[in-house]
């Protein structure tokens, strides 16, 4: 790996990484605007002008200089800070300045660096080049012409990241302006991102219109759970209210995109369909009583005929605390998990983000089910119903009923989840659970990957994580899973499967682990062990 | 200064190619190594046939060259010869950079613009005539000229701006090219 | 005995009419303390109650205030040691008020019918202005004055408060200390006089202005140099007593017990209603009468200078028209400054129907009335129609020497009021300072300079 | 802790009392100025209002474009710095092409506002002014006391700041500067008795 | 001066029908070509290293060691290359290359065939600008009797190489005139220049290595085949050997295209060639190679010669690509600056921010300048912006643009601070050549 030398400072980095990611690397920042570390290099912003000390000709830009040996360059003499203060007065020799007006403001690279490097005395006597202003671009987005700092970097989003390239920059000179082909509309599912890599406010979300000014929102890490996929996003909220959702940049999962249905996974938060308050045959109650219901239909059913059904929609810790609650409160009770279920409405497929899977913990489940293989799986639980041998079925965010249809008409099903489904309407017990974005979780993803979730917004109504009501559940039945918090509830987990050994919540940090590769020989040993550990 | 005008959204209607152009455009594209880089002769070729580059006709170039519209809107507006407005049947371009200038430009431009009686960047009534100022020809040495259409005209003066202008109205236009360029050329070898 | 029903009569007439003159100067005095101060601090001071629009430069705040202070809840602490706290504003306003009886607001009216004639007795009668002809009267004063302490300490005690215990004690020391300085510069006057009678006392410096107790000559004939030792004399026991009557009524610069930043409300914090107003009162009632005993002792109590009772009775006629006379230009200087304060921008700023604009046109009849009685007061004088009479002389002889107190009271309590708005208050150590170790001293070297004038007077007469 | 300064004093100051009859004689002669003449800076409100100085801060207003509409964008600045936090802004999309933004609501709980004119100060467009000059901001409810968009835009037509008012129809009152022909006060000379 | 006038590029010019394919063999055309294919194509590069020979497109970087930098076949796994010949002749002042395509397009075809192959390409692209349509015309007809006759197309004059020539029409950009302009131009982009590195010999053209050479480098091609390197070394100077066309306009007496050996006093060519200044006017300035290049005063013309080294030592000008355009002192130079900078702000591509800003930022100014609507502090902010354009950009055009601003206000402070209405400051001079 080649040495470069930035004010100074030695780094190593691989060959071929630019001078802006070597900076980043020891906490130099260059600023930027056209760069975009998951698109080509353009290089045409002239706002990462650096002197080349040696092993090059300079000044030159750093996103276009790559790593070599005897490279050294500096960022921190004056003649950088000129050029820097030069780029910021061209870039803002025709903007419009209407940051009061402007969405990205509070977020926006123009406002940052001029801050940073701005010239601060005008000296633009000249009238500005007036461009298109709110043209509605897609569905989402709205775009001004005057703000953009023709960066191009939604044009090459277009062209490397979709393959649809309806934005282009058109004619020349300080006349160049974004824009689209007249009857030509943005309509890929990733138009989000147009807003989130426009480092300016020519490109902004209709959504997010002038609903909240940034500076008020806090952000909390989490990833979406609209599919299995599992991006890596931002969940901006203020007063306990979700404004909208930013993908975070996690270059194993989804680099630095999301899907636009995954943004708006917020606004089943407050959906018609969402449980908040628990049911008992159909009427809301308080929670307490719920449960207390819930508690005498498993000690009442006969020993035997109590099943539980896993959901690959809940988290990695409530799969596990219905686990250990089939195994330890409820003695006997078998254990199911359904695939594919609960696709929803929204069945948008593509090889980039959008996977066919809806199920965010698919993996997740699957690697509980690799460990004890004692799990049977939908077809086990269609048999078992039909053949009458389950009365009672405790349900985790799975629409059971949905599926089974009239073949389980007997059976009483405690359903714990989030939102109103075929299951909700029939089942004896409903108990609400909380939002992803409501708890602390993790959930494992299309490849593997396990990642937290974070509580960003107090659970609405009466709903509890999940984890947390399965827990006073067995508590209630006699022996509670043990999950008091959702950390300690993961320690457990991967304590007690393999395929999550050694990870901590502060191990998974804001990128997450993989799981852990399966041996076969191990499994197996440790699998019938902690199988009938419990029993003893 | 530069002018880059939108074009008008009501523009050709269908446009499609004829067999024989679509057979020049074949071949014009075994001349490159990609589809795309035949873009530019198509659309010279589209503006022969149809006069200017509507949003039309630049979807139908986008159809044939494989590009979203907007990417053949994009590169057609980088350029100043395609024309994203109709002209007059005849469009006088007269250099005024450096060497024409000196030479006089401007009285070339407002001799037109008297003759014609319209002003910069406007079509005479009966759709002969657009006249426009454009940046340097490469015609420096024989300043001052005009390009009507693709024939260069050069040492212009009133009188033979007035034999151009006439003959073009009356079906008559000089032959092309110009001998002008020839007569220069000796100028060199004279010394 | 016959004449014992008469005279009880007359007694309470008298008390009742001493009761009257200590109690219709309260308002006034709070009144003057709220426009003195305002004046003196360059503001308005109290301008916006009004009754029909007639606001009388404020005067009719004071009756609001009598009004609220009536009418407020009256709260009873529970804490409080309930029958001391009942009694101390009772004390506080009783002392003030009885220690007046002694002072003379005239000297003797006599009535040429006989009130016991009724019942068949002598034909005239004498009728002297004191409720209590009492021959130790100063030192009744002194007396019961010395009572007064006990309202405040029983007042701060029962309070059950820390604050208002510390303000009693505050107030109770403080009095006490100054009592001594009082009573000694009041020996020395005794000294002089030679009595304590108080109605004697104000006999003795009828006549010329020179022979006020001030000046300590009393009736010496001839100006000596050695007069100067009596003008010492004299004005040192004035300086003394006055700063004394400061402090016994608590007044600025020696309003210890009271103070927002250390002792909020001092003794009367847990006062409320009317017996905080008992307090209030009777902190102004002791102005009046520590005016109205200096005003004896020193100012030549009720008499006019250089016009005592019997010139008075003389000449009745002769000054009824000066005063009736003078008086026309007077109320009509009045009635002007009425009329041409009725331009005042305020009055513009007014809307047309504001009540307020009768008050000008109120004043200006008033004093222009006023004018036309002075008039009549002249014409009358002026015929003579009062010297004739029996009563009409006795009763302006009377009017003006009541006036005359009254006159010396007011101005005694403006003074009061005066300082109170001039000096800083002391400090509590300083105030102590000043009473143990320079008034007190002071106070018996002022009795030492009496005995040697009075040696030194009788020699002065001997020659 | 208290430290007593040492001033030498002469004998007669150390008597105290002709120090004492000076300041007696200052008083006295601020009272009998007093009494003879009514010039007191005092202003008799509310029968007579002081004018105030142009960079009063009085209650807010919103100032308008000529169309009629609030010149306010809703860029949420004043919401930003005000340290009371009384602001309260919703914005909402303006049909306008320039502008785009405009405040659905915009209300000021005067009960928290502390006139600090940051609001002002902030303000990118001059949307918000506290030159009403209007200082009797009081309500008989709290909820009266949050000024709306309306209420703001309206504050100023029509109701001129009373004082304003109050001179323009006592011209020979007005203080020297006061032009009844503009709109405000151009100086005040505070030191006049009115 | 006395010195021989060698024709080399101009030397088939004037024949009646020099444009044809007759004509053209007859005086010896694609003799050259003959003897080049049958050379190895590193002999052919070693020969124009050799000779000495630089771009005549402005740069005057030696064209044998650009064509060396084209990566073996080894290392361009399968990559074609591909040859580019210049032909979008946009700069003001310059109008050689019409001339000599006009008047010889066989030289040309010659030598992009002799070039090609000796840089293995098996295409050559000839982009002309789109005013030449006309010219284009004839080249397309040259190329259609050269490709009758076996001189291009495939296995050329039995030798096995192929070698095909197409003419690529432009649209009117100033800009396609740089190299990497030019090659997204022909790739069918907007004409916008690329980022360097990667440098066009090693990615140019289609990823492709790619070699773009001006129409009068590669016309010189065949007569080095000809007359070997050492011919050609003996004309002009040491370090720039042969002859250059210079493009002469402005106010001269005749204006035209004039083959020099390089190293050519300045003053000769204006009096002697040009038939000097118009009568009863004096010089004012001259700009010596295009209208880019810093302009020079009387004095440093009469020091100069007509070579790369001595304009730039004398004037800090360069050669460039041999416009010449001369002044006299009826010219306004703030009406001269501004008409540069027109077109400068009218020909930036727009992609990176100091030029697509800057440039009409300071037409914006010169404009106002020239009404006199402009203060000292406008003349300071002029020169700032000039100082920040030049060499931030990612292409040569954005210092193009601020060289002549940078020049006209060092060297004639007088006009501009005279149209503004104060005198020259003092602290302008020293502040102006420190740059």
């Amino acid at each position: 790996m080649p040495t470069v030398k930035i004010n100074g400072i030695e780094v190593e980095v691989p060959a071929g990484t630019n001078m802006i990611e070597a900076a980043a690397k020891i906490g130099i920042e260059i600023p930027h605007y056209c760069y975009h570390p998951h698109l080509t290099v353009a290089g045409n912003c002239r706002m990462c002008l650096c002197d080349v000390e040696a092993g090059g000709r300079g000044p030159d830009i750093a996103c276009n200089m790559q790593a070599r040996d005897g490279l050294a360059i500096r960022t921190d003499t004056p003649r950088v800070k000129q050029m820097r203060k030069s780029v910021m007065e061209f870039l803002l020799k025709n903007h419009p300045l209407d940051c009061p007006i402007c969405d990205q403001s509070g977020e926006c690279r123009l406002q940052d660096y001029y801050m940073d490097y701005g010239q601060y005395e005008s000296r633009l006597a000249d009238p500005k080049v007036t461009k298109h202003k709110r043209q509605d671009i897609g569905d989402h987005l709205v775009l001004d012409a005057e703000r953009c700092v023709a960066c191009s970097r939604c044009v090459r989003f277009g062209d490397q990241i979709t393959g649809t390239g309806e934005l282009r920059l058109f004619n020349r000179t300080d006349h160049t302006e974004i824009g689209i082909f007249p009857g030509v509309r943005i309509d890929h599912d990733y138009q989000g991102n147009l807003a989130d890599i426009c480092p300016v406010g020519a490109i902004t979300s209709k959504d997010f219109r002038f609903q909240k000014r940034v500076w008020y929102l806090t952000d909390t890490d989490s990833i979406c759970t609209a599919c299995a996929t599992g991006c890596d996003i931002k969940v901006c909220h203020e007063r306990n209210q979700v404004f909208r959702i930013k993908p975070r940049r996690n270059d194993a999962v989804n680099q630095s995109w999301m899907c636009d249905h995954g943004r708006m996974i917020w606004q089943d938060l407050t959906s018609l369909g969402r449980l908040l308050q628990a049911r008992v045959e159909g009427q809301v109650g308080n929670t307490d009583a719920a449960m207390q219901t819930a508690v005498e239909t498993l000690q009442g059913a006969e020993p035997g005929t109590v099943g539980v059904v896993l959901g690959t929609q809940a988290s990695n810790e409530a799969n596990w605390a219905l686990w250990r609650l089939a195994k330890d409160a409820l003695k006997g009770a078998s254990v199911f998990w359904c695939q594919g279920n609960d696709p929803g409405a929204w069945d948008r497929v593509d090889d980039l983000l959008i996977d066919a899977d809806k199920n965010p913990n698919t993996e997740g489940v699957r690697a509980l089910t690799r460990h004890d293989a004692s799990i049977g799986d939908g077809a086990d639980l269609a048999h078992a119903v039909r053949e009458g041998n389950l009365k009672t079925l405790l349900v985790l965010q799975d629409d059971v009923l949905g599926r089974l249809g009239d073949a389980a008409d007997g059976v009483a099903v405690l359903y714990i989840g989030t939102h109103r489904n075929g299951t909700v309407d029939k089942a004896a017990v409903v108990l609400p659970a909380a939002h992803t974005v409501e708890q602390d979780a993790t959930y494992t993803n299309r490849r593997g990957q396990v990642q937290r979730v974070r509580r960003a917004v107090h659970p609405a109504g009466d709903s509890r994580p999940a984890w947390q009501l399965l827990d006073r559940l067995g508590a209630s039945l006699g022996k509670a899973p043990g999950a008091s918090t959702a950390a300690i509830a993961f320690k457990k987990l991967s304590a007690q499967v393999p395929a999550f050994a050694d990870m901590t919540y502060r191990a998974l940090g804001t990128q997450g682990l993989p799981l852990v590769a399966p041996q076969p020989e191990a499994q197996t040993d440790q699998a019938s062990q902690e199988h009938h550990e419990p029993a003893k | 200064m530069a002018h880059f005008p939108t074009p008008p959204l009501d523009g050709h209607g269908p446009v499609d190619w004829s067999p024989e152009d679509q057979a020049e455009i074949a071949e014009l594209m075994t001349h490159y190594p990609t589809k795309r880089s035949a873009l530019l002769p198509i659309l010279w070729m589209a503006q022969r046939k149809w006069g200017w580059l509507s949003f039309d006709v630049m979807r139908l170039v986008a159809t044939t060259v494989d590009l979203p519209p907007s990417e053949v809107y994009s590169v057609a507006t980088f350029y100043t010869m395609l024309k994203k407005q109709p002209t007059g049947k005849y469009l006088i371009q007269v250099c005024h950079t450096l060497s024409c200038k000196l030479a006089g430009a401007e009285q070339i431009v407002d001799h037109i613009k008297k003759k014609l009686g319209i002003s910069e960047g406007e079509t005479t009534p009966d759709g002969m005539f657009t006249l426009m100022r454009v940046e340097c020809l490469a015609s420096c040495g024989s300043a001052p000229m005009m390009q009507i259409d693709d024939d260069f005209h050069e040492q212009l003066t009133p009188d033979s701006i007035d034999a151009i202008l006439d003959g073009l109205a009356q079906g008559q236009p000089l032959p092309s090219p110009r001998p002008e360029v020839d007569q220069w050329t000796f100028r060199s070898l004279e010394s | 005995m016959e004449n014992h029903w008469a005279e009880l009569i007359v007694v309470l007439i008298k008390c009742v009419f001493s009761l009257a003159f200590v109690m219709q100067i309260v308002p006034i005095l709070i009144w003057a303390e709220r426009k003195v101060s305002a004046y003196i601090q360059d503001r308005r001071g109290p301008n916006r109650a009004h009754i029909m629009g007639i606001r009388a430069a404020g005067l009719v705040h004071t009756l609001v205030d009598v009004v609220k202070l009536v009418v407020k809840e009256d709260i009873i602490p529970d804490h409080v040691e309930k029958g001391f706290w009942f009694a101390a504003p009772v004390i506080a306003m009783s002392v003030a008020l009885t220690t007046f009886t002694v002072v003379p607001w005239g000297d003797s009216l006599l009535l040429p019918i006989s009130v016991t004639s009724l019942w068949g007795g002598t034909a005239a009668m004498e009728i002297p202005l004191q409720v209590a002809q009492i021959n130790g009267g100063m030192l009744f004063i002194l007396a019961i004055g010395s009572l007064g302490v006990y309202g405040v300490m029983l007042a701060g005690w029962a309070s059950n408060n820390k604050f208002s215990l510390l303000g009693g004690l505050r107030a109770s020391a403080q009095m006490i200390s100054y009592e001594l300085a009082m009573g000694l510069s009041v020996a020395a006057m005794f000294m002089l006089y030679g009595t304590a009678r108080l109605d004697q006392i104000a006999a003795q410096q009828a006549g010329p202005i020179w022979n006020w107790g001030i000046f300590g000559v009393l009736n010496s004939p001839s100006f000596d140099p050695l007069v100067l030792i009596g003008w010492v004399v004299g004005g040192l026991a004035f300086l003394l007593f006055w700063t004394s009557v400061f402090a016994e009524t608590n007044r600025m610069p020696f309003d210890l017990p009271e103070g927002e930043a250390e002792l909020v409300a001092g003794y009367h914090i847990e006062y409320s209603s009317l017996r905080f107003a008992l307090f209030f009162m009777a902190e102004y009632a002791h102005m009046i009468v520590g005016s109205a005993v200096t005003a004896t002792l020193f100012f030549g109590g009720y008499n006019i200078p250089f016009l005592d009772g019997a010139a008075i009775r003389a000449h009745s006629d002769l000054i009824l028209m000066v005063l009736g006379f003078g008086g026309v230009p007077v109320s009509l200087a009045f009635a002007f400054i009425a009329w041409r304060r009725s331009k005042r921008p305020f009055y513009r700023a007014l809307a047309k129907n504001d009540i307020r604009h009768r008050e000008p046109r109120f004043f200006i009849s008033m004093w222009t009335m006023s004018a036309l009685s002075a008039l009549g007061l002249g014409v009358v004088g002026a015929l003579g129609l009062v010297g004739g009479t029996v009563l009409g002389p006795e009763l302006l002889a009377f009017a003006l020497q009541t006036g005359s107190l009254f006159i010396k009271v007011l101005f005694g309590t403006f003074f009061m009021i005066w300082v109170r708005w001039t000096l800083p208050r002391f400090r509590y150590d300083q105030l102590m300072d000043l009473g143990w170790r320079a008034m007190l001293p002071t106070a018996i070297g002022t009795i030492m300079l009496a005995g040697v004038w009075v040696i030194v007077r009788e020699a002065v007469h001997a020659v | 802790m208290t430290l007593p300064v040492q001033r030498p004093r002469s004998f007669l100051e150390r008597l105290f009392i002709p120090e004492i009859l000076r300041g007696l004689y200052i008083t006295l002669q601020h009272g009998l100025h007093n009494l003879f003449h009514q010039d007191q800076p005092t202003v008799e409100y509310p029968d007579m209002r002081r004018v105030m100085p142009d960079r009063y801060k009085g209650a807010h207003r919103l100032t308008t474009r000529p169309d009629g509409k609030v010149k306010c964008v809703a860029c949420m600045c004043c919401a930003q710095v005000c340290p009371a936090r009384c602001i309260t802004i919703e914005a909402g999309e303006d049909a306008d092409e320039p502008i785009e933004k405009y405040p659905v609501q915009f209300q000021i709980d005067m009960l928290r506002c502390i006139y600090c004119g940051y609001c002002v100060e902030a303000c990118p467009k001059d949307a918000i002014r506290m030159d009403t000059g209007i200082y009797e901001i009081n309500s008989f409810t709290r909820q009266d006391m949050i000024h709306d968009k309306a209420y703001m835009t309206d504050l100023m037509d029509g109701k001129k700041p009373l004082a304003e008012k109050f001179y323009r129809d006592q011209p020979d009152q007005a203080p020297a500067g006061f032009d009844g022909t503009q709109d405000r006060v151009v100086s005040v000379d505070d030191s006049r008795g009115l | 001066m006395d010195v021989p006038k060698p024709r080399i590029l101009t030397r088939r010019w004037g024949l009646a029908g020099s444009h044809t394919l007759a004509v053209a063999e007859e005086h010896g055309g694609y003799a050259s070509l003959r003897k080049a294919l049958s050379m190895a194509p590193a002999d052919i590069t070693a020969l124009v290293k050799a000779s000495g020979l630089r771009g005549r497109g402005g740069a005057g970087f030696p064209t044998g060691l650009k064509w060396s930098f084209v990566p073996n076949a080894e290392k361009r796994a399968g990559k074609p290359v591909y040859l580019i010949c210049n032909a979008d002749e946009s700069e003001p002042g310059t109008f050689k290359d019409r001339y000599c395509i006009w008047n010889d397009p066989h030289m040309l075809i010659e030598g992009c065939v002799i070039a090609a192959h000796a840089i293995g390409a098996k295409a050559a692209y000839i982009y002309l600008r789109g005013e030449f349509k006309y010219v284009k015309d004839r080249l397309d007809d040259a190329l259609k009797e050269a490709r009758a006759k076996g001189y291009v197309g495939k296995n050329i004059m039995g030798s096995g190489v192929d070698v095909d020539v197409w003419t690529h029409q432009g649209a009117g950009a100033y800009i396609c005139g740089e190299e990497t302009a030019l090659l997204s131009s022909i790739e069918g982009h907007r004409g916008q220049p690329k980022l360097k590195p990667p440098f066009p010999a090693v990615e140019g053209a289609w990823h492709s290595p790619t070699i773009v050479n001006n129409v009068e480098t590669l016309q010189v091609v065949p007569w080095l085949i000809e007359h070997g390197p050492d011919a050609y070394r003996a004309i002009g100077t040491e370090k720039a050997s042969g002859t250059k066309l210079f493009s002469c306009s402005g106010n001269i007496k005749k204006p035209g295209v004039y083959e020099l050996p390089l190293g050519y006093p300045m003053m000769e060519l204006l009096n002697d060639e040009c038939g000097g200044l118009l009568d009863g006017h004096t010089l004012k300035a001259v700009i010596p190679g295009g209208s880019s290049v810093p302009i020079m005063t009387p004095q440093e013309v009469a020091k100069a010669t007509m070579d790369y080294e001595s304009i730039n030592e004398v004037a800090g000008s360069y050669l460039g690509s041999g416009g010449f355009i001369v002044m006299d002192e009826r010219a306004d130079l703030v009406d001269v600056l501004a008409n540069l900078l027109r077109f400068y702000a009218h020909e930036s591509c727009g992609q990176c921010t100091p030029c697509r800003e800057g440039t009409g930022w300071m037409f914006s100014i010169l404009d106002r300048l020239k009404s006199g609507d402009c203060t000292e502090d406008d003349i300071r902010i002029l020169r700032d912006v000039a100082n920040n354009i030049h060499s931030r950009t990612i292409c040569f055009f954005g210092a193009s643009a601020a060289m002549p601003v940078q020049s006209f206000l060092k060297k004639f402070p007088e006009e501009f601070f005279g149209r503004a209405g104060v005198s020259v400051p003092d602290d302008w001079r020293p502040a102006a050549s420190a740059k």
